[in-house]
């Protein structure tokens, strides 16, 4: 009997998805598995989500990859699909609770985050307590891989997070401000140069992913402040990965969204041909499927990869 | 005899263009009163200031010797004062019956009519048909026709016959004839006297001077926005009235102006 | 009298037949004629047309109960939004907020539940009543200061969806503590099912809705200054149609139908997430449009809307099963959204 | 001798309305022909078949003894026929000048005109201004006025004045007195003969019988779609007419049917 | 002759002098005049007005040529696209394609230097002609076929979009890249500054083109065509305008524009990315409408959409200025969009 598969995305249009889509096509074509895939429009998108749940159902389904975009919202329809005999496997952001899937292979993005807070404090060493920090997010909606990176940004750095389930409600005098990019490099520029113009001081600055920190460095260039401020991000993409290769960003925080679709599939074949369900990594309650730190300039007492290393596990 | 309708001082500026300059009005029961003049005299816009449909910068306007301030049209309908605009004032894609009874739909009696409001359509079209065929505009086709696919003509015929229906007090008509064929156009003018028969008076704004000189009781010369003068049509004839309205004569009761 | 009177004495004699012209009664002018006037009828067609495609190439994956009656339960809520939509178009308006007020009343009757603790009833009814007030205020905003739709509901739409993340702390509300402290919020994913058939109070409550609002606009007063008011709002002022009530009646219902958009919402996802509804204003337009109701106002059947969104629901739930992967579901989704306007215009075009 | 614009059997039908009914048409060089009949009765619509403004179901428009085919008024224009509809076509938000030369703008010479194809505005506006003159439309008080702004017969006569200043072989005008005063109908009708004399063919439909009988040369008369006759106005009297276009009297030359 | 001439007898000594009103010429009626017939000067006021108020709120930083000449850079783009919008709303038609061309433009003038290694003169050219291309279809279903340009231009975005990912891959082309080895694309990056003020090449082609089609349409024959189109199609049809041809010819013109944007925008942001410009079409409308062009067609000129796409610009970044959070200067700029329009309504009135 045919055995089919299917992976739903937050978009499918940032490029995280897109290679974890790409792992994932792989991975079935090997396994003979056949693989259809869907994808919300925007971050924050789970009513097509919940849309491609029902499309699955009906489609008789084996089971389903999922990003979900509202971690919370989707739990309704994940668990009309496991009533339906599917197996559901959160990927890359775990389901509230994180029990609603039947199994997590994730990146850990609070830890993503904490990386590169802790990388650039101690980046600043004693200047750290006088930085000024830009944090660039990805839309008002703040959805939660947002609010979990920004969060764990401010953790390593060293600042209280009052409410750890939104970000912008902190009060330490170093953050200059909050500002939104939708992820892309238009939103980043634009965000950076309202944060600038706010206070040219500015000398750190969070981006939420890869492609705002290349429009956050465009628009420091443009104000000629290129060199003096560091810029730190999450993803670990290729072209990340060249840009902090390229002394773009300072470092970024690398996830590896082809092993977590991979080990997916894998695991919706096992539970096709036998019913058995995959294990989490012992200790948590989901699969950890790794993050690295990666910078040229490592800081004492934070693991990180170099971008040589980083480029060879870089996805896209 | 107190006028019915009247008007003191009335003033209207649209930016630069002076359209009503202190003009007086007067229609007294039961007469057919038409108001003659030149392109942009500002006729269209006094009978629109009379009925609501503008709002003047000055001026008062008096029915039935109280003083009146309609700030739309439904208040000069609600007062018995019904209105035929030039523009005509139709919804294109709403069929003739559903515009003859736009703002004053009959529903249905009972349940249908008072709880779910039901129009009474039946009754819409039967009266609407009724009212054209007494217009003699027999070459409409279709009642649920959409009034924008019918001819110039009939478009004006629907608007006549709606005022003509419903005036209780004054009826105002601007250029009811103007693209209405002979046979149209007669039936127009019956129906105005038919009208003053039942006692409702009209104001007729027309181009058409044997129309007015036909069944006109007095006729007021409306020049440059104001009004020049108001003559009886049997004292005068078609060319005085005329000439007055164009400025090539002095109007009587005014000073010499032209020769 | 006068002169004219020498023209009208030929009418002494004038024959009083009515005119009447030869009429061909073919079966194709009937058809024709029939399209021409329900202007539902086309995207009826268009529907029933897509989904003997989706059936043909789908099987019983498509062509069941159960996948039918789904795409209904997904069409649903951009359906009751279309019937708000509808009713703002048909006044020459558009609403740009739509969305926002559905998930700013839901989030309301969810936190008012859980963060005040009202009892989940009043907090429903506090809901509608945001979603009513949101709408008046629309209303109010383009029949009394004239402002254009698109501008008010645009700042509408902004201020609604930041009104809503700031107060639900962008909150999601797990379905599971609404099933246990108030189910009544979830009242609309309640369902019945008839074979496989599965019809959810939310599906029966937009069905209803399109019914209610269609005899409405067909069959009362109100229903045809709503048109009169689309089509030409001067003359519908001069022939004595209240336009400025009519208008902000028409903004405060649509708000409030938002707000049950928003109820059903709940039902449907089964919690209260606040970053829900971010394209109902896009795709109920597209719905409306679809459904042959003109931009421009005046002209349409609320019915075409219901085809409109069910129209959509059928090609994305087709393409999705057929494998089509989402760039190509959406790209192909353009195209038919551009090919079903076509062909309703090829068919008008023939009718006319 | 050969007509200059001539129509067979021509055909239109509006869903359930028939507007023409095999309607034949004959222009002769040189003449003024009136087109009367009932509202309704498919003038509008023949005239707008015959200058590409509606294409019609079937029949043959022949112009100059060659048959045309135009498929837009613009084809029509080019070929030299102008025509002003009853509906005027004209856009509300633009100038009267603007109005005036749409479509064949005036550009200036040089390089302003040449290479950034600038409009000469003030002769445009001088042109019109004049136009306008010579029909006495002498309320327009701003050639730079948005035509919305107009009264309505100041509207028509911005049309009539556009139609006459650029017509070469026909002009055919549909209803242009109807919102026009006693002044302003004079001043077309002067211009009809004043174009007349100029040898150009006109097509004038109007409902006004003592303008008819007043200018035209022959007159066609239309009843339900199709050309009942065409007589000539020495031979009979508005009465006739009226009474062949209403369906009174049998026409001549078709066998009797009513009394 | 007849009994008409009867009434035409008191004609002959008509009197021939123009007739003439006595006008008052205060000061106050002169400034309401030029209100009224410059419809750009309402939006100008509000611009200068809001920049005076965040210059008093926020002294220089707010109000140094250096952060003013920032906010035409942050609007250039939707700016340029916003000149685009205009043209087609003044046909009364509306492109939501904009932001779909635009990127994709961008997409194909980076993908065809690096991928298909091309000369960038030539993959510039080649996006051009893509944008001009997909403009020109959009103006044909409109013209030709007569679909409603909402349906069109939804359709199209979807296509756009879709065959932007789809051939991009979701592939940024990274800004190092770029500079070393194709550095026209970033052409309209580079900037001259005088003083404090940074003048981008973007923004100086940005204010350019807004003056070369406000002359357009105010000065040529085909302008005036455009106007005559949206006022009312029937009539200029009639009159003489060849609508079908002004229609393609706007689309595809603003097809050109977009793809201009797209160029623009890889200066901007240095980089080409496929997920740039999602909101162009709302924005782009946005700054249009609060620019006074009116969106039914034939009212409003394309200054006002400059000034229009420049207070938005300055209420973003004054917000910003002044400490509102990111969701805070959402809903205040919703505020302002309304409080914008309805200032401009205001004075209309006033000076009507
Ligand atoms: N909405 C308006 N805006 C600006 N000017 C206007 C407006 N309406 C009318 N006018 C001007 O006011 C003057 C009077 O117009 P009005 O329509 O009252 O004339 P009228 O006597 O009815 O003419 P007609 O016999 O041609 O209908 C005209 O000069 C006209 O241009
Ligand atoms: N676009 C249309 N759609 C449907 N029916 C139409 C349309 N245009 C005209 N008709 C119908 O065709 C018939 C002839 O109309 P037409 O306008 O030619 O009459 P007319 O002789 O010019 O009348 P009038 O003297 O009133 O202008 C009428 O019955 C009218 O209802
Ligand atoms: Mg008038
Ligand atoms: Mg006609």
């Amino acid at each position: 009997q045919e055995v089919s598969a299917c992976l739903i995305t937050k978009t499918d249009t940032n490029p995280f998805f897109v290679k974890m889509k790409e792992g994932a096509e792989a991975k079935a074509a090997e396994l003979g598995i056949t693989l259809k895939s869907f994808a919300g429009r925007i971050d924050g998108d789970h009513e097509t989500q919940v849309a491609a749940i029902e499309t699955c159902i009906a489609d008789g389904a084996s089971g389903i990859l999922l990003t979900a975009s509202d971690t919370s919202a989707i739990v309704q329809a994940v668990q009309q699909a496991r009533d339906a005999g599917l197996l559901v496997i959160a990927l890359d952001t775990p389901l509230n609770p994180i029990d609603a899937a039947d199994a997590t292979f994730a990146t850990d993005n609070f830890l993503a985050g904490e990386l590169i807070g802790k990388w650039a404090a101690g980046k600043l060493g004693a200047e750290a307590a006088n930085a000024r920090i830009a944090l660039l997010n990805l839309g008002i909606s703040q959805p939660t891989v947002d609010v979990l990176r920004n969060q764990g940004f401010l953790q390593g750095f060293g600042i209280d997070l009052a409410d750890p389930n939104k970000w912008g409600d902190e009060t330490d005098p170093r953050i200059v401000g909050h500002d939104v990019t939708a992820g892309n490099e238009e939103g980043g520029r634009e965000a950076m140069e309202n944060l600038l113009v706010k206070d040219p001081s500015i000398n750190v600055v969070h981006t939420i992913n890869e492609p705002s920190a290349a429009g956050a460095y465009e628009a420091l260039k443009s104000f000629g402040r290129e060199n003096d401020v560091l810029i730190v991000s999450v993803d670990g993409g290729c072209p990340g990965v060249a840009n902090v290769k390229d002394g773009v960003i300072g470092a970024t925080s690398q996830q590896y969204p082809l092993q977590m679709a991979a080990l997916g599939v894998e695991a919706i074949k096992a539970w096709a041909d036998n019913g058995t369900k995959p294990e989490p990594t012992p200790g948590k309650d989901f699969f950890d499927t790794g993050v690295s730190l990666v910078t040229d300039e490592p800081v004492e007492g934070v693991e990180s990869i170099d971008t040589a290393e980083g480029e060879a596990l870089c996805w896209g | 005899m107190q006028p019915i309708l009247s008007a003191s001082n009335l003033c209207k500026r649209y930016g630069r263009v002076t359209a009503l300059d202190n003009c007086d009005f007067e229609l007294m029961p039961g007469e057919i009163l038409a108001v003659i003049g030149d392109n942009g005299a500002g006729k269209s816009s006094l009978i629109k200031a009379l009925s609501g449909a503008i709002k003047v910068d000055s001026g008062d306007i008096f029915l039935d010797g109280k003083k009146v301030n309609f700030s739309s049209p439904i208040d000069a309908r609600n007062a018995g004062v019904e209105t035929v605009y030039q523009t005509l004032a139709m919804s294109p894609a709403l069929s003739i019956a559903d515009n003859m009874f736009m703002g004053r739909e009959l529903r249905k009696s009972g349940f249908m009519g008072k709880v779910l409001r039901q129009l009474d359509r039946p009754a819409m079209e039967r009266i609407a048909r009724q009212k054209l065929s007494d217009l003699g505009l027999m070459t409409i086709q279709n009642i649920n026709q959409a009034v924008e696919t019918l001819s110039g003509g009939q478009r004006q015929g629907v608007a006549v016959a709606r005022a003509a229906a419903f005036g209780s007090k004054v009826i105002i008509l601007d250029e009811p004839t103007a693209a209405l064929g002979v046979k149209e156009s007669r039936r127009v003018l019956d129906l105005i006297l038919d009208v003053r028969a039942r006692g409702i008076p009209i104001i007729l704004i027309s181009h058409n001077m044997p129309h007015v000189f036909e069944v006109a009781d007095r006729i007021h010369v409306h020049r440059l926005g104001q009004r020049l003068c108001v003559i009886d049509p049997k004292d005068y004839t078609m060319s005085d009235a005329v000439a007055f309205m164009t400025g090539a004569k002095a109007a009587p009761g005014t000073t010499a102006s032209a020769a | 009298m006068s002169n004219q009177s020498e023209a009208d004495g030929g009418l002494v004699a004038r024959v009083e037949s009515i005119a009447s012209f030869e009429h061909q009664h073919t079966m194709l002018s009937r058809i024709q004629h029939a399209l021409h006037s329900n202007p539902a009828l086309v995207p009826l067609i268009v529907l029933v047309l897509s989904v003997a495609v989706f059936g043909a190439l789908l099987g019983t994956k498509f062509f069941s109960s159960f996948a039918l009656t789904l795409i209904l339960q997904q069409v649903a809520i951009v359906g009751i939004v279309g019937a708000a939509q509808s009713l703002v178009i048909l006044t020459a308006g558009i609403d740009l907020s739509v969305g926002a007020i559905m998930v700013l009343s839901s989030v309301i009757m969810g936190q008012f539940t859980f963060r005040l603790g009202l009892p989940p009833a009043v907090a429903v009814a506090c809901g509608l009543a945001v979603g009513t007030f949101i709408g008046f205020v629309n209303g109010w905003l383009v029949a009394r200061i004239k402002l254009p739709p698109f501008i008010v509901t645009l700042g509408m739409w902004q201020i609604a969806l930041a009104s809503n993340f700031l107060y639900s702390g962008n909150e999601t509300i797990r379905a599971q503590d609404i099933e246990a402290s108030a189910p009544l919020l979830q009242f609309f994913g309640q369902s019945i099912s008839v074979g496989g058939a599965v019809f959810t109070y939310g599906v029966i409550f937009f069905i209803l809705l399109v019914l209610v609002l269609a005899y409405i606009l067909r069959h009362t007063a109100w229903g045809r200054h709503v048109y009169a008011v689309g089509d030409d709002p001067e003359a519908a002022e001069l022939s004595g149609v209240n336009t400025k009530r009519i208008l902000m009646s028409v903004y405060a219902l649509s708000g409030l139908i938002c707000a049950f958009a928003g109820w059903a919402l709940i039902g449907r996802i089964g919690s209260v997430s606040p970053t829900s509804g971010q394209f109902s204003n896009i795709e109920s337009i597209t719905a409306v449009v679809i459904g042959g109701i003109s931009l421009f106002g005046g002209r349409g059947s609320i019915l075409g809307m219901f085809f409109g969104a069910l129209i959509v629901g059928v090609f994305s739930l087709g393409l999705r099963l057929l494998g089509a992967d989402a760039q190509w579901t959406y790209l192909l989704i353009g195209v038919l959204i551009i090919g079903a306007v076509a062909v309703d215009q090829w068919i008008r075009k023939v009718s006319a």
